[in-house]
């Protein structure tokens, strides 16, 4: 096998949007200091050297405003990648999203597209708090007229980027900000991950766990874990939330008969609830155990060293979790 | 719609004085979205309508005083109460009239009806339900032409209740510091729903909010087309140039109610009979004729817009509903 | 039994506010239109004759600053009642509502509270079109820090509104508009209706519909329509989303062994898969069937008169759905 | 923290000439938050601050000014640069050090840190997050005064990144259609994280954000305390007095980074000369000497300051972190 280059998250990140950015002229970034300072978590760095001020444009701190514009663009031409720092500032931009951008195709009776790409971020584990720590991705998958994907890896992260790129509706991805400097072997050769193409990331005959964003990598080591209990986890990353690729998961599901969906966002009407209703429903006659969630605690994300680390799911949770389940 | 095409009209340049044939096309867009109106009334009346409807009867000036400065090639975003400005950038009445009815054969198959007409074969970026939600939208389409130097400008339509907004505020700033080719218009009729503007609205000065961000701006009388489509021209032609958007308020009255059913009591009946007494066309007409227009050539106009009228009624009554199909088509391109 | 008034859904509101507004100087109403006009569904009729503009406050179309403003009011010792005419314009004060209101409790370790009711309007049936007829409630559901109650009766919104009004935390209340001239039998004398009860409108022994907001009275129709079938259908109320009443819910299913859940918002990542994740996680033993969920069409709504009635779940499908269930 | 309470000063009069223990006192208050900054600094360089956090030394003119001008009893709404400020108002040093550190003794027990330190004992609502985010707060606490008749006033603190949000004219409007008590202070330091102002914000003048609202609306020395407090006395008397909002831009310098880690490099060199010789510590401390203060008196201040901030440290090192328990009460009332 040739040996292939690892790069990281980021770095798959800004190598899709620059081969995109040279390939197609109408593609732009927007965002808060997205431009000279190349990002605030370094996520569009060279971009702003290679493109200039036309292509990679630093907004006022007006997210509505600045979103809203994009969408604008995006309706009459352009191809925007728009930034929110934090997906906690999607509250921001959920008007133009949800009543103008998720519409706008389906209103105009398809006169009109919005291609854009919402990218952000997420995500505990830099003790930002409340306000700079949530995974709100389940609010946006609620609405018919987004796509929504969740990369796990830089590989998945580049693959899911082209295809975002190349889509002529809204998509949003969310980036935990923790995955950015982990790395996969990535080929020099671009390439496109497909939408609602679940992923097994390890291929295993006990137990399936559903595992969403960061959230893959907890449940890898949990498998690892649970490997030396003797317990064969099978590890299944849905990578686009909408489309769902529910024949996939239901897939895993009959070959283990017993699911754990884990997932970094709250519980309580959050994305692990579709995806164990769905199996719940699909998967009926071949479950063994309830489908059992872990999701993050239904609290809002304190700050402190000691508390922070409570909120998501982590390996031993995910551990913990699985053996009670295999234990039904 | 308007079949003179904006700033050219046949000279290459833009111009505050409008020939001729340019006038007579105003009044003739003005009196068919009248008659349009009208009959969407009347449609409404007979409980053809779904949902709620505003008329902008009253405000024709506002209307087709800016879009006669445009390209059919321009953009603009219109508002919940933009039949006027869907007719004036040149839509088909018939396509416009079924949509309203909620019918197939409307510009969107009755998915969105009066709020949501779109056509971008002639610039028009939608009707919107949202208040002030077409805003950014004409300021992205600016983003759009100025990045792609396509020598596109774009209109964003509002009423007085979106000044409120600050979604009005950000995007005047950033199409202040990016010199975007746009037009910010306000087509203040003194009311949102059944809120009078000053009771909601500070300031002694309209046109400072756009003052504000060193954006030109000034405010017009909205009943009289010609001064509307003079400082319409000069923005456009500020914008066409690369010098930056404008601000332009347009002072109007909504001679209907919020919509269609609303009995507008909360309205004084000096000032309802004040404003009447400032009919745009009515105006326009007195001064066509002072220019020696014909009283039987404004006729003749008046009756071809009630028959094109009547027709696109036809037409909309006549379009089946829409398939159960189309319910889950189109929700992703 | 003697003879009990009725009224509808919209006076029994606003006899709610009414009494409140008498009982304690610090509730104030504040919306668009709410005051001289009543309401644009004249669902605050009646209340500015009698509390004045310093109580039934008018506000400019700025539902973020509006919105933010009964937040700082509520913390500092009004208890505000703040209308956004139609839930789809909660977009607009998303950020207020999520970042601010509901974590101020929490992040201010309890120094201040939010007493704060957020009412707002949805559904289909007006044909209002795409951004006058969604039902967003999952959304809110999904945000720790916040109630989320949907009042499906006259008698029931008078109650939670009690509750509400007297709760210490933001409590939203999700109102279907062609629920507002619905009546039904209210007693004189004030009452509350706690959350976290769910009620169940109809025994039965063959099959639990758990239904939301209007869909209650979908659901009561449609087990009449079964009941011809020999179907004896219990039709369950959670009342309110969150706090969810899962014991109660589990409680009918484990009589049942069958449920259909009927939800009015989107299917996709809505509510309906909340209650039905839960149900056939808490109930798995007891579950004949899978539990199935019936909620409104991932599409945006149409305006259309032969559209519009296809997106939200209806007594004929309801019942259909039941019998499809009944013969797993 | 101050301890002359505001505009009462022992005489129940407003008054835009302090006396001199009032000035003193806002130099004591000053000399505390920058000793207070330079305290988080090094526990931050020791890893021991979760997060990140944003110091606001050289604005603490801007901070005390405006603050002596207030009764412990009105409300402030603060930013992320907001320690100045709590401070200020009054919260004990110890107790903002530990929630820094996000240690069980902090205020919020270690749940919010630096952003999220509310102190309702003093007014205090709240360091906050998001940009604009305390604007309506603040206008909302004045609409409870005002509703309530309970004579407080508040104050709305945002940096000049918030001035492009749309929040922050909504309820401009709002406080001055309804008479509000409520100042809104602008902190312009010149940057919006790596952004100039400049490159961001249209308009070639900023207090005509506020006047456009007809707000009266001032720009000050922000780093001259004396400038800051008597436009601040002026504006609290007028909220007093029931006249309404006004609008107070403070022009400052971050003399740090955005947040502790930052370096800084996209600034200009000469430009960080100009503003560190005009530290507002230092030009109050030469005014004072002026005045006859001795030296040994301002030596004095420093060396308690000092004293107070390195018992806050202390404090806060050696406070536990908070117990899981905490994780999930609280989240309702
Ligand atoms: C964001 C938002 N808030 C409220 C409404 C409800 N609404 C529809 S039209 C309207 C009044 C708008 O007033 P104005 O902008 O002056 O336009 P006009 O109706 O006078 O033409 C309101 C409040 C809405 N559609 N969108
Ligand atoms: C709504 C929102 N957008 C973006 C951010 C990220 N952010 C934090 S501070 C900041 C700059 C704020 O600049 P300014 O208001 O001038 O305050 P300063 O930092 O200069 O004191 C930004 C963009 C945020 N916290 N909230
Ligand atoms: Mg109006
Ligand atoms: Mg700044």
């Amino acid at each position: 096998m040739p040996e292939e280059r690892e790069i990281t998250y980021r770095a798959a990140i800004i190598e899709a949007l620059r081969e995109e950015m040279r390939a197609d002229p109408r593609v732009i970034v927007l965002g808060e200091d997205v431009g000279a300072a190349g990002g605030v978590f370094k996520q569009t760095e060279g971009l702003f050297a290679e493109f200039g001020t036309e292509r990679v444009i630093d907004t006022p701190i007006s997210e509505s405003g600045a979103f809203g514009i994009a969408v604008g663009a995006a309706m009459t031409g352009l191809r925007p990648v728009f930034e929110v720092m934090f997906c906690d500032f999607l509250t921001l931009v959920m008007d133009q999203l949800v009543n103008q951008a998720a519409k706008v195709h389906y209103m105009s009776n398809g006169l009109l597209s919005v291609p854009l790409v919402l990218r952000t971020t997420m995500g505990t584990g830099a003790n930002l708090g409340p306000q700079h720590s949530q995974s709100l991705y389940a609010w946006t998958a609620h609405v018919p007229g987004l796509k929504v994907v969740v990369p796990s890896t830089a590989y998945d992260a580049k693959g899911l980027y082209r295809s975002a790129l190349r889509d002529d509706n809204p998509v949003l991805i969310f980036e935990d900000r923790l995955l950015y400097n982990t790395k996969s072997p990535i080929p020099e050769e671009p390439f496109a991950v497909p939408f609602g193409r679940c992923d097994v990331k390890r291929a295993g005959s006990d137990i399936t766990i559903v595992a969403v964003g960061r959230m893959v990598h907890a449940a890898l080591a949990a498998a690892t874990r649970l490997a030396e209990h003797g317990l064969d986890t099978e590890v299944v990353d849905p990578r686009s939330l909408v489309p769902l690729d529910v024949e996939g998961l239901v897939r895993s599901v009959r070959k283990t008969n017993r699911v754990l969906v884990v997932d970094g966002g709250h519980r309580q009407y959050g994305a692990a609830a579709e995806i164990a209703a769905t199996l719940s429903e699909e998967a009926f006659d071949w479950l063994d155990a309830p489908v059992t969630r872990l999701a993050a605690e239904d609290v809002p994300i304190p700050l402190s060293r000691s508390l922070e680390p409570l909120v998501q799911p982590n390996e031993m949770r995910i551990a913990e979790q699985a053996q009670i389940l295999m234990g039904r | 719609m308007l079949q003179t095409d904006g700033v050219l009209d046949g000279r290459g340049e833009p111009d505050s004085e409008p020939g001729p044939s340019r006038v007579l096309d105003m009044y003739r867009t003005m009196v068919l979205i009248r008659h349009f109106e009208e009959g969407v009334r009347s449609l409404y009346a007979a409980g053809l309508v779904p949902g709620l409807v505003h008329l902008c009867s009253g405000q024709e000036a506002a209307n087709v005083g800016v879009i006669a400065a445009l390209k059919r090639s321009d953009f603009i975003a219109s508002h919940h109460r933009g039949h006027g400005h869907c007719i004036a950038k040149g839509t088909p009445l018939p396509l416009l009239m079924a949509e309203i009815l909620g019918r197939a054969a409307g510009i969107s198959q009755g998915r969105g009806g009066t709020l949501h007409m779109f056509d971008p074969a002639v610039g028009n970026l939608g009707t919107n339900g949202i208040v002030g939600g077409g805003i950014p939208l004409a300021t992205g389409a600016a983003l759009t032409a100025k990045r792609l130097r396509t020598g596109q400008i774009a209109v964003a339509f509002f009423g007085d209740g979106a000044l409120n907004q600050g979604l009005l505020h950000e995007c005047m700033n950033m199409a202040a510091i990016w010199k975007l080719p746009v037009v910010f218009v306000c087509e203040n009729n003194g009311y949102g729903e059944y809120t009078a503007i000053d009771t909601v609205t500070a300031g002694g000065s309209l046109t400072a909010r756009g003052e504000v961000f060193d954006i030109p701006s000034h405010m017009v009388d909205g009943m009289d087309v010609l001064a509307v489509h003079a400082a319409a021209v000069a923005a456009v032609s500020r914008a066409r140039a690369g010098e930056g958007p404008s601000f332009l308020i347009c002072n109007t009255y909504r001679f209907s109610g919020h919509h269609a059913a609303d009995k507008q009591e909360y309205k004084n009946k000096e000032e309802v009979k004040l404003w009447a007494g400032k009919d745009p066309i009515l105006r326009l007409a007195g001064h066509l004729r002072e220019q020696g227009i014909g009283q039987e050539d404004l006729d003749r106009m008046e009756s071809e817009a009630a028959a094109d009228v009547a027709a696109a009624v036809e037409f909309g009554k006549r379009s089946a509903e829409p398939e159960p199909a189309l319910l889950r088509s189109r929700v992703y391109a």
